[in-house]
């Protein structure tokens, strides 16, 4: 098995790179496993890789409608960060985080997490004292955090908008320095080979359409490729949730939006870190190509269409220009869609269903490719162990009706809000 | 590199005007051109061969094309802020001064030291960085290193000085494509009257007629053109929009269009902006967006000098430049043939046509076998030679099977011309949902099904004959008006086109190299993707187009894979055994080829980014020192300096204090036209707003007001405010500024769609009235002083607390006056008509004037409120239950309302829920910010458990003389008298703090009812 | 953009309206009856279809009517709009499709 | 005005614009050939008077208003002139009055309309009315607003609610060529000001008095 290295590199260069094997294996699918995990993307991907190596179960398929990674892991802006406000939260993040720190080195393959540092800026003094309760609370939990005044802005950012022109003008900012980017593609590329090295399957094209029950167990996973039987059935997808839950006879308080990013021409380095503007939904970084990768909020509007609108796209743009008036004669290359499954509290289920063997994790909203190695850490856990780790016991479904809820925007149950 | 006088240039033809000529500059070195010019002709017909390098090898890189595709020819052009990097060469208009500058190069676009990548190339296949730098010193020591190496052109820090606008257009047909078939479209609608929209990416019409040279019954095809755009511009509902690229289609059939209005232009003139981006809302779209040539692969393709056939012709025929002096032309299609005869008849020498296919012996090759041209079919280029500029190339005759048969010939050249097919723009198609289908005649996807009223015609649907454009053209441009209700639908006649027939294409998707010699094949110019990274991908497993993208970056550059992509994908389908469609193509996203930032945005820049609301009394504030702070779209006094005073930490500072005093103890004024306002009338109105509201209206008597809290469904807390019952059918409620607009929403929700039974009417009178709070001992005094005698009485027993009067009049306007009070003084809130808000603003200044009234801000306002625990936005932050701030009596077990349903959730009754408390400094001095958090132990180990967080803060309480501040505190009324840590670690403060009940004047409120 | 057929102003540009979310949710009418599992079911539950979704649209920038719009998920598409106290074809269109 | 039983006997001040600020009458703008593109003026000092009629009552509200003030209340996206008074469908059920008098108008239709079933709220005070004429109107308010104002669309005596420059606006397309009255939001009134300032500068405009 090929170890990820500059001498395999080497080797294989002066060789004319003809010994590459696959980076993961195409099997057929077996009759049954153990565990079975419908989504092949980042958190279902992590998810069988922390099960078998934390857990030693390893007859698990990893069942994916399309080709892995082609969903949200591969739509995001790929920001990374853990500058939550709410402990359910923070912890949680905190704990991806740190999984993020080590990650490339854990599965030898590079996933390029670049710790550039995510500043979030704030227009107002009720926003500075929001920011400054949140650095707080993520100090107070071992986390990293920098409270910035509006010179300290400037000084990380000195081509911002600090003029009288400003509409919302710049207070300071909220920094996490260990917040930052990776390269989304490699993540799901990365966990699968790590997955398959350990002995999961990872069947593509392969869509499920459904589930065979026997009384409150799943039994079986109906698919494209046929029926697979199953010990225990973990869900990770996404946008797709509700339908996916809904095969299963489960309502859940999830809607799924369309969630637009942008990426613009490449070019020579320009943009250090992260940067968000706090007047408007708009957050930017550079990849490392070269090309500003750009987001804000989303469409609005039930869609699993990974398409989005012209009112939503010219909104996004005319933050990021208002941020950065520089930015304007810059050019948008390349356009796209993720479907968001928002969930009504604006924050992720990772949780346990009135299901007994089937385990649920979704409500990512925006946030999901940060979460993709603690997610699938703390999802194989909950399946392993047929329990919640203590970092996602706050991320129950159970939450909504007793009230726990973690709405870090104080938004209540609009999804669109969030 | 040859001299700078335009050295290429054909001594004759071409429409560019030779009386114009242009100056302008590469890389610091002055060249002349000629109007009509693009930036890349304008090279080429300066002899300058390297334009740019390319993104990964850093190799040396020429003009491939002329059109959008572009992926080499890319330039910095002008520069300072307004600095454009990745610009393509073959889309820029030659302008006179025009700046451009070599990119991706350092120090020097002939010596580039990174071309050291080219060397290490083998080591920098698809994907390397996933397998290494993992190790010491890990990959942000790396980083650095790839991101200055990676990126292409520079950006800059400077603000764009120029200008953007949107504008908004409807029409019957929108035709998106101004050559033959969307000429012939447009002509077929705007006949019928039908209302037709044109866009023309270029600066004029014509498309390939511009190129090539093409006739109708035996005259210039271009003759045709140009009366039918003469045609188009007289007809009184038909609009041509040239320089405008129709970039995407929406949902809707909404098409975005960007209008290029200055880029031609040095410096946009006054009033006008330098791109426009139009919406476009049609009833039909037809989309003739032509097709674009695909590069051969073979090694060494990517030479400068190494051009597609159809650019070739461009250059000839349109710009009379002669891109080399001695060609090569190598083609799987006929288009070789033609392009062979127009180098012939510029008079350029045509060392050797070669045709890679076994069955391409048709009319085209006879006429230039004819022409006496050296042509050699069956074979291909397979190496071409020259770093810095193509000096030549191995001929080696294929066999049939993949390989090649025998040695190459050396054959010198410094031009060759290339063609692999034409691929159809299918991208606004494919936008709007359309599928793509294989058509194996053309090798290329073709628009499949798509979305009604979107039609694909002529070369973009894969007719490429001139005749079947136009035949497209007229045919479903007069359907498409006949279906808009214009015309009979019946097609006019189209010119006859002079064409030979033509051979079929036979697809070559990659070229073998020359025998012994190692060569790259380049299938993706920009972005420096082999046919040998396609193997490589398609080994490791990175088979679907999706992964290939991804993997290899295969189409990821400027060009975003116009002239790569279907090469690419059919390569991997190869790889894998299958049939091209099968491997399929990746959906087209807009925009189709890249917009500025600055178009998108259109005119919310900087200030403008937003509206500003102003109050009524906006003015007068201006007039009297006030300092505004933005409150969402509203600008809000903050407080007010003294006459001449300039701002400052200090002056703010006293101001406030100022401020505070003086309503406390005299009297103060302050704009509240902001809170939202709503009329709510009707026989239900007071039912409606007991449903509302979680405590009782049902009962409050006319001419009352009562403080009211809305809930979410979810039962926490909403919004507050007063409401007041002016007659028996007639209430106002007022909101908080920020929720105005959502609790307006939210009534009309509940009246339309929940109790339609409800008869009820509500509407916003948040701008008509002018709101002013009078507050302070002598407030009464100052009211009185200022109303017009005798309209109405004030006194304590006409007007008690929450009495509401609305006879007064002051300098004769009709105000409504509602005694409350947020400051907790003895209080009144006077509502004005927002004409005359200031004469009835003046009038209570004037009456104030022997009380020392002041007008105060929202900061002195903020202090007045914590002082008083009256909460606000920090406190009302979406997350808070009635009981949370100590409003829990107000929530009505006697009836149902919003929220009710919930308020039983066993988190929302956890007797540890934090309340709402006041805390006060132990040493009575240090401020207690808002985000400070509250713990038991700021030494615990973390995570330190928390017990709440301040919410809102004073630095000085001027009336109790010390800070105060509000907090949410774990089971706070509890723990009133106890000590808690203040800890604000990003601070680094920790403030031993005592806890209080939230009010800290007036308990009783004293003063509210004196 | 999508295009609204507002039943009053004629299409308009989505962006003029507010979305209000799913219109098949009804409120517990009598409040008083309604269980905590009611209430959960209203505010939390969303059945969030791929495909035909019928939901409120609040026009307002115009004339601020709320909508009902059946429109497609999937694709975008408006396939009916109306008032509130219309029937839209919802029942036809699933089956139909 | 409302609440006040009879109708006040102090001369009352002149009405402020939220435009006093910064209207300066004059031209602007690109120098225009023939003159400005377009044409701007205030038409201050109005009563605007909203009427809405209760649930079921339209029918009576309708009669009422025709006998009172010889006017047909237009259905939705018209205008009616009546006499002095134009009225405006502003939505379902709900009517915008215009007169150019101070308190009259809220007066008649108080007492006309409210036995009927009407509801009367004065917006005379909320609500700032630019005209505009001239060749470019259209494209000025086209850079704006996605109503399509092609007189096929948009015949004189149409009426628009819709987002201009993404404020709330009402467009009324009067007689006349190219003549439009804007009613916006007072405390938007500069914002709206300064982007029709803007987009009609490449026409040149004219600030009348």
């Amino acid at each position: 098995m090929a170890e990820y290295s500059v001498l395999s590199l080497v080797r294989n260069a002066l060789g004319g790179h003809r010994r590459w094997i696959r980076a993961w294996r195409d099997p057929e699918p077996k009759k049954r496993y153990d565990v079975l995990i419908v989504g092949g993307g980042g958190h279902g991907l992590a998810t069988a890789y922390y099960l078998a190596r934390n857990h030693g179960i390893t007859d698990v398929a990893v069942l994916e409608k399309g080709w892995i990674g082609g969903g949200n892991v591969g739509r995001n802006t790929t920001i990374v960060r853990s500058n939550y406000l709410l402990d359910g939260n923070n912890h949680f993040y905190e704990h991806s985080l740190k999984l993020w720190e080590g990650l490339s080195r854990e599965l030898n393959y590079n996933v390029m997490f670049s710790q550039r540092g995510v500043l979030n800026l704030a227009h107002s003094d009720g926003q500075m004292d929001a920011y400054a309760r949140r650095g707080n609370a993520m100090r107070l939990n071992g986390v990293d955090s920098e409270l910035l005044d509006r010179n300290g802005v400037r000084r990380l950012y000195p081509y911002l908008d600090y003029s009288a022109n400003a509409r919302f003008p710049i207070y300071g900012g909220l920094l996490q320095p260990r917040g930052g980017t990776a390269r989304h593609d490699a993540v799901a590329w990365g966990f699968a080979r790590g997955a398959d090295r350990l002995g999961v399957d990872i069947i593509q094209n392969c869509e499920v359409t459904g589930f065979e029950r026997s009384g409150d167990r799943i039994t079986g996973v109906q698919t494209t490729r046929g029926t697979i039987g199953c010990g225990r059935v973990g869900m990770a997808v996404a946008g797709n949730t509700s339908r996916v839950a809904q095969m299963a006879g489960l309502e859940l308080p999830i809607e799924s939006h369309v969630l637009q990013a942008f990426v613009t021409e490449p070019l020579k380095p320009l943009i250090d870190g992260v940067i968000t503007f706090g007047a408007g939904h708009f957050y930017i970084s550079q990849s490392d190509k070269g090309g500003l990768v750009l987001g804000g909020d989303i469409d609005f509007y039930n869609s699993y269409a990974q398409r989005g609108n012209l009112p939503t796209v010219e909104h996004v743009m005319a933050n990021g220009c208002a941020m950065m008036p520089n930015l304007r004669r810059l050019r948008i290359l390349r356009s796209w869609g993720g479907i968001m499954d928002m969930s009504m509290d604006g924050s992720p289920i990772i949780s346990k269903t009135p299901i007994d063997n089937l385990y649920l994790n979704a409500g990512w909203c925006y946030g999901g490719f940060k979460a993709t190695p603690g997610s699938g850490w703390v999802f194989a856990h909950t399946i392993a162990e047929d329990r919640p780790h203590r970092f996602n016991e706050p991320l129950s479904l159970g939450r909504f009706t007793t009230g726990h809820l973690l709405d870090e925007g104080g938004k209540g149950p609009t999804p669109k809000l969030h | 590199m040859t001299g700078s006088d335009q050295s290429h240039r054909l001594p004759t033809g071409g429409a560019i005007d030779r009386r114009r000529p242009l100056a302008f500059r590469f890389d610091g070195r002055e060249y002349r051109g000629y109007a009509g010019d693009t930036l890349a002709s304008a090279l080429l017909a300066n002899g300058v061969r390297v334009v740019g390098r390319s993104f990964k090898y850093h190799r040396p890189r020429g003009v491939l094309t002329a059109g959008p595709e572009e992926p080499n020819a890319l330039v910095e052009l002008r520069g300072g802020a307004r600095i454009e990097p990745n610009t393509r060469a073959t889309m820029v208009e030659l302008f006179h001064g025009l700046e451009a500058t070599s990119q991706n190069r350092w120090p020097s676009l002939r010596f580039d030291a990174l071309e050291v990548n080219d060397l290490l190339s083998r080591f920098l296949v698809a994907g390397f960085y996933y397998k290494t730098f993992m190790g010491f010193p890990g990959w942000h020591f790396w980083e650095q290193r790839i991101r200055a190496a990676a990126g292409m052109g520079r950006g800059t820090t400077e603000p764009d000085p120029d200008g953007y606008e949107t504008m908004n257009a409807h029409c019957d047909v929108l035709v998106v494509g101004g050559g033959p078939a969307g000429l012939a479209a447009a002509l077929a609608a705007g006949r019928t009257g039908a209302r037709v929209m044109l866009l023309e990416e270029t600066d004029g019409l014509g498309g390939r007629l511009r190129s090539d040279r093409e006739t109708l019954n035996g005259t210039p095809a271009m003759r045709w053109a140009e009366a039918a755009a003469f045609e188009l511009v007289d007809l009184p509902e038909v609009t041509v929009l040239t320089r405008t690229t129709g970039f995407g289609i929406y949902d809707g059939n909404v098409v975005g269009a960007v209008e290029r209005v200055a880029d031609h232009l040095p410096v946009p003139p006054a009033h006008m902006v330098r791109q426009r981006l139009w919406h476009i809302r049609p009833r039909r779209v037809i989309v003739a967006a032509g097709a674009i040539e695909r590069p051969l692969v073979f090694g060494g393709n990517d030479r400068p000098g190494v051009m597609q056939a159809g650019a070739v012709r461009t250059y000839l025929n349109r710009y009379a430049v002669a891109p080399g002096r001695q060609a090569v032309v190598v083609a799987n299609n006929d288009d070789g043939y033609r392009t062979a005869l127009d180098l012939a008849a510029a008079g350029i020498h045509v060392a050797q046509v070669v045709d890679t296919r076994s069955a391409g012996r048709g009319e085209w090759w006879r006429r230039a076998v004819d022409a006496g041209l050296d042509v050699v079919d069956r074979a291909a280029v397979t190496n071409a030679y020259g770093r810095m500029g193509l000096v030549g190339c191995d001929v080696t005759r294929l066999d049939g099977n993949g390989g090649t048969a025998g040695n190459g010939r050396f054959v010198p050249c410094d031009l060759i011309a290339s063609s692999g097919g034409w691929t159809p723009s299918i991208h606004l198609h494919s936008h709007a949902g359309g599928k793509a289908e294989w058509d194996d005649a053309i090798a290329a996807f073709v628009p499949g099904p798509g979305r009604a009223g979107v039609t694909t015609i002529g070369a973009a649907a894969g007719r490429f004959a001139l005749s079947d454009c136009l035949a497209d053209g007229f045919r479903v441009g007069a359907e498409a008006a006949r279906d808009c209700g214009f015309g009979s639908g019946t097609a006019p006649d189209a010119p006859v086109a002079d064409e030979a027939s033509v051979a079929p294409l036979q697809a070559i998707w990659s070229v073998p190299g020359t025998p012994g010699r190692k060569v790259k094949r380049f299938v993706d110019h920009q972005d420096d993707v082999t046919v040998e990274d396609i193997e490589l991908a398609h080994r490791e497993g990175f088979v679907s187009v999706e992964h290939l993208k991804r993997y290899t970056t295969l189409g990821m550059g400027t060009d975003q894979g116009k002239t790569s992509n279907t090469a690419g994908h059919a390569l991997m389908a190869g790889l894998r055994g299958r049939p091209i469609p099968a491997v399929g193509t990746t959906t087209f996203r807009p925009p189709y080829t890249p917009v500025a930032m600055g178009a998108f945005a259109g005119r919310a820049a900087g200030r403008h980014l937003a509206p500003i609301r102003r109050t009524a009394l906006h003015d007068w504030h201006a007039a009297n020192g006030v300092v505004f702070v933005e409150a969402g779209p509203w600008l809000r006094p903050q407080y007010y300096l003294r006459p001449g005073e300039t701002n400052s930490r200090e002056a703010m500072d006293r101001a406030i204090t100022e401020e505070v005093v003086a309503t406390r103890t005299r009297v103060g004024i302050s704009d509240v036209s902001s809170l939202g306002k709503i009329d709510v009338q009707g026989p239900d109105a007071a039912e409606f707003l007991n449903r509302v509201y979680c405590n009782g209206f049902a009962r409050l008597p006319v001419g009352k007001a009562r403080y009211g809290l809305m809930l979410r469904e979810d039962g926490l807390v909403d919004d507050d405010g007063t409401t007041s019952r002016l007659a028996d059918t007639h209430f106002l409620m007022t909101t908080t500024t920020v929720h105005a607009a959502e609790v307006l929403a939210d009534l009309e929700w509940y009246l339309q769609v929940v109790w339609p039974e409800l008869d009820v009417r509500v509407s916003s009178v948040t701008e008509q009235w002018a709101g002013m709070a009078l507050a302070g001992p002598r407030a009464r005094d100052v009211l009185a002083a200022a109303l017009d005698p005798g309209t109405a009485d004030v006194s304590n027993e006409a007007l008690p607390f929450l009495g509401v009067t609305t006879t007064a009049t002051v300098r004769g306007v009709p105000v409504r006056i509602f005694r409350i009070s947020f400051s907790g003084e003895l209080g009144y809130e006077v509502n004005a008509p927002a004409d005359w808000g200031i004469d009835v603003w003046e009038a209570l200044m004037h009456a104030g004037e022997p009380h020392g009234i002041r007008p105060y801000g929202l900061e002195a306002m903020g202090i007045m409120r914590i002082e008083k625990g009256h909460v606000a936005g920090a406190e009302l932050d979406g997350r808070t239950t009635p009981d949370d701030l100590g409003l829990g009596r107000m929530a009505s077990t006697a009836k149902w309302y919003v929220g009710r349903g919930m308020l039983g959730k066993p988190a929302y009754t956890d007797p540890d829920r934090p309340k709402l408390v006041g805390l006060v400094p132990v040493d009575g001095r240090t401020r207690i910010r808002a985000g400070a958090i509250l713990v038991a132990d700021p030494d615990a180990p973390t995570p330190i458990p928390k017990l709440g967080h301040v919410t809102s803060s004073a630095y000085l309480s001027p009336t109790v003389g010390h800070p105060i501040s509000l907090a949410l505190l774990a089971r706070g009324r509890e723990r009133i008298g106890e000590e808690v840590w203040a800890v604000f670690p990003t601070r680094s403060q920790r403030i031993r703090a005592r806890v209080t009940e939230p009010c800290f004047v007036d308990p009783e409120g004293e003063k509210l009812h004196g | 953009m999508i295009r609204i057929p507002c039943p009053y102003c004629g299409p308009r540009d989505h962006d003029e309206f507010s979305y209000a979310g799913d219109a098949t949710k009804v409120r517990p009418a009598d409040p008083a009856a309604a269980t905590p599992e009611d209430w959960h079911r209203y505010v939390y539950l969303r059945d969030n279809p791929r495909g035909a979704h019928l939901e409120y649209w609040h026009h307002v920038q115009g004339c601020r009517a709320y909508v009902k719009v059946l429109r497609d998920t999937a694709t975008h598409e408006v396939l009916a709009a109306g008032l509130p106290s219309d029937d839209l074809p919802f029942e036809d269109l699933e089956a139909g499709r | 005005m409302a609440d006040a039983t009879s109708l006040p006997q102090a001369p009352l001040p002149p009405r402020r614009s939220p435009l006093d600020a910064v209207w300066v009458a004059g031209d602007y703008g690109a120098a225009a050939v023939g003159g400005p593109g377009v044409t701007m003026l205030r038409r201050s000092g109005l009563s605007s008077v909203q009427l809405d009629a209760r649930r079921g009552t339209a029918a009576s509200l309708r009669a009422a208003v025709a006998g009172a003030l010889g006017l047909a209340l237009p259905g939705p996206g018209r205008a009616a002139s009546g006499g002095e008074v134009r009225a405006l469908w502003l939505g379902p059920d709900r009517w915008m009055l215009l007169a150019e008098d101070t308190f009259a108008l809220e007066a008649k239709l108080r007492a006309a309309a409210e036995p009927a079933g009407g509801v009367v709220v004065d917006q005379s005070h909320g609500r700032t009315i630019l005209r505009l004429s001239g060749p470019a109107v259209r494209e000025v308010l086209a850079k704006g607003t996605g109503v399509d104002l092609h007189p096929r669309a948009f015949a004189e005596d149409a009426v628009a609610q819709t987002g201009l420059f993404h404020l709330a606006v009402t467009l009324d397309r009067r007689r006349g060529t190219g003549t439009f009255d804007v009613h916006g939001m007072r405390g938007f009134a500069q914002s709206l000001f300064e982007s029709l300032c803007e987009a009609a500068a490449e026409f040149g405009y004219r600030l009348s008095e």
